[in-house]
């Protein structure tokens, strides 16, 4: 019944966009508010430094390390930032780890709030309308958009972001990994199994 | 305010669109735009809350259909001019016309780094004892602010158990009035799906917002 | 559905602007757009509560941005594409392409003032008593159907008192569903503006809204 | 704070619209679903012979003959009916009377209901976004901004159209208009005054 979609970005937004910005950064530059090397350093470390690495970093530690794992699960920030990831949106942070009972899922509905230092910057449609308004109200239906089926009988937990706290799935260990280093179970956490709306791969998943 | 950005519960949006192999950013733009964001933020001027509300004011419409980046953007124009910064023509023409303001701070190159690994803590101090405690029977107060609230529509009046008490955290309904940070205790507040959406919802489902004291009521 | 057209409640929009010595039309395609939705819905291919919901599912931004008798007409399109009386090229083109389907009625020139006259009644005649009486305290229901209802989001969970019991009239839920008009009982229910909207309101103002028996709970 | 407002209409809809609207004009009446004269006589009606002159008509007499006012408020349709109004978004009316304790304002949140027997078709604020979204939330600062202020003590009803049942404000007969006829109260009684937006005129704001 509904026939067109509207919520796509306006993708003509680049000339007018490009414009604005030059002119604002140039601007800012020659008022002395900003310093154009900052501008870079900040560039370069969300997209080349921070990532969905640090949080497979952390979430495949806390596969290998019983120990570690406990104190992810009780002071997320601090376990974190003993692997060296912290500051700017993850100053707050709470691991929540999906089990046998619970599966978790991350959203901000007001905004567009996500753990930066440990996932980087928040892909596109994590700040949409769609993923937005539905999380909350129909988190399993978004699953299976995503290929994720959660038995009817299994608590699904969503994470509403309102505050600052941000919050790190620990997906489930994938079986068939047992003896695996923490490079090779790294490599089986992509971004969306620390967000909630995917799993972890399993083995047969990865190239090996 | 129950504006644009309290997406939580609405219906109609259509699915959910994943980009394959999304890039971190689309467009030089989009990168700049964060940065200078970013940027800006550090200078101390205004807050996290007052750049939320500036982004939530920008008018429904264009909420909706503007990129991510160009609502963070706008707000910040908006933000500079706001605060005296600059003015419309200095912006729109990028060039500066008036004497530059001082700012509480400026990030230089060499503090880039410590101060995104820094970041901005909102936990603060706060004398007394929070009025909650895990286990509490709670119930979202029914508040309709027209300034920044962080407390979404969907859960007004709606009941929940405390799940975790946690710090004080900056209040953002002052902060982004400018109004001081006049730090709250938070909660984890667990909210049965059957609760927030009627029968039809899962038994089994749960939402867990964080609430400020101010925003709960006990029942 | 908690779609763009449940609007009541939401803050942002600006001011109400009226438009000074404001024309009936305000363009000739508008006159056309009211007359062929008025005309194509006396054919009883579709019933007022399905043309309802077609305009909002038109899209959260179309619904927003377009003018009221374009959300009309853009709803009239589809409507005549999803009823198969005409395909996307002829409705694009003009012309027909295919033979026409037959309609149940055609509204023709001598029958037109009277129809327009009759208009369509909704009061059907019902078995059985109303489950509420004025003065009892109902509850609107906590429902969000991905459907077309007429419970706005705004009454979930609220309390409120019976004013008047109404006749049944047809029950829009279903009937935009070609589910059948189904009528149910129909009621006046008083809710104060304190309940709806927290402490903030005035406590002498109330909002009274017609809700069909299954919108409502007693409690 | 809100810099700008986006909720005026795309006054660039004409030649679009003009277009689509002669092509279905001329498809639906070349299959034979809609009769042209047909299509002159609904235009004719709503833009020059239902219309808040109707309503006006309505108030006037309630105002003159107290046994009318009392039927009109016990059975809106039947009285309005009897004044030769009725039909398409009239067929189930609710008159509701503005006193010193109660004013009564009528808005649909949903869409645009409105009786169109007695107002004719709505005018474009009716149905906007700032109307349908603030009148339920914020009825003290809609009124304020038509110019109408309504004493604390007094409540403000506000009756959201969301049936078929079709609401008209009774307005209060203005001070200073005892022995006027029926005519000359009709004119003091403005469309607003009907929504609930206005007051009936005093007899100083019309030309005498």
């Amino acid at each position: 019944m509904a026939h067109d979609h509207d919520h796509d970005h306006d993708h003509s937004e680049l000339p007018e966009m490009d414009l604005r910005v030059r002119a604002l950064e140039s601007l800012l530059v020659e008022k002395g508010y900003v310093d154009p090397k900052a501008l870079d350093i900040i560039i370069d470390t969300y997209e080349n430094k921070v990532g969905p690495q640090n949080g497979a970093h952390v979430v495949a530690k806390a596969w290998s390390d019983p120990g570690f794992k406990k104190w992810l699960l009780e002071d997320g920030s601090e376990a974190i930032l003993s692997l060296g990831y912290s500051g700017r949106q993850g100053e707050h942070m709470e691991v929540v780890e999906n089990t046998d009972e619970v599966h978790n899922m991350v959203v901000c509905t007001l905004c567009s709030c996500y753990p930066w230092s440990v996932l980087g910057l928040p892909p596109v449609w994590y700040k949409s309308a769609p993923y937005r308004s539905r999380a909350v109200i129909d988190p399993r239906g978004v699953l299976s958009e995503f290929g994720v089926t959660v038995a009817d009988d299994k608590e699904v937990r969503v994470w509403d972001s309102t505050a600052e706290m941000r919050y790190l799935v620990l997906p489930q260990r994938p079986a068939g990994t047992e003896g695996w280093s923490e490079e090779q179970l790294a490599a089986l956490v992509t971004r969306d199994s620390m967000i909630g709306t995917g799993l972890a791969l399993s083995p047969g998943e990865v190239a090996s | 305010m129950n504006g644009p950005q309290d997406m939580g519960g609405l219906q109609g949006f259509g699915p959910v669109v994943p980009e394959p192999n999304e890039p971190v950013f689309h467009a030089d733009w989009e990168k700049k735009a964060m940065a200078l964001t970013v940027a800006m933020g550090f200078t101390g001027t205004w807050n996290i809350d007052r750049s939320r509300y500036e982004r939530e004011t920008l008018g429904p419409v264009n909420y909706l259909t503007w990129s991510y980046y160009k609502i963070w953007f706008s707000a910040l124009e908006n933000l500079i001019k706001d605060h005296g910064l600059a003015n419309g023509e200095e912006i729109a023409g990028g060039k500066s016309i008036a004497p530059a303001v001082p700012t509480k701070r400026v990030l230089k190159a060499e503090d880039t780094a410590g101060a995104l690994a820094k970041g901005g803590p909102v936990v603060r101090d706060k004398a007394g004892a929070p009025a909650f405690k895990p286990g509490d029977d709670v119930c979202a107060r029914n508040l309709h602010p027209t300034g920044h609230t962080r407390l979404p529509r969907y859960l007004r009046s709606r009941r929940g158990v405390i799940h975790k008490a946690r710090s004080a955290h900056v209040y953002p309904d002052t902060n982004a009035r400018g109004e001081g940070e006049n730090p709250q205790w938070l909660y984890s507040v667990r909210f049965k799906a059957t609760e927030l959406w009627g029968e039809g919802a899962n038994p089994n489902d749960h939402v867990h917002v964080d609430c400020w004291e101010p925003y709960l009521e006990r029942i």
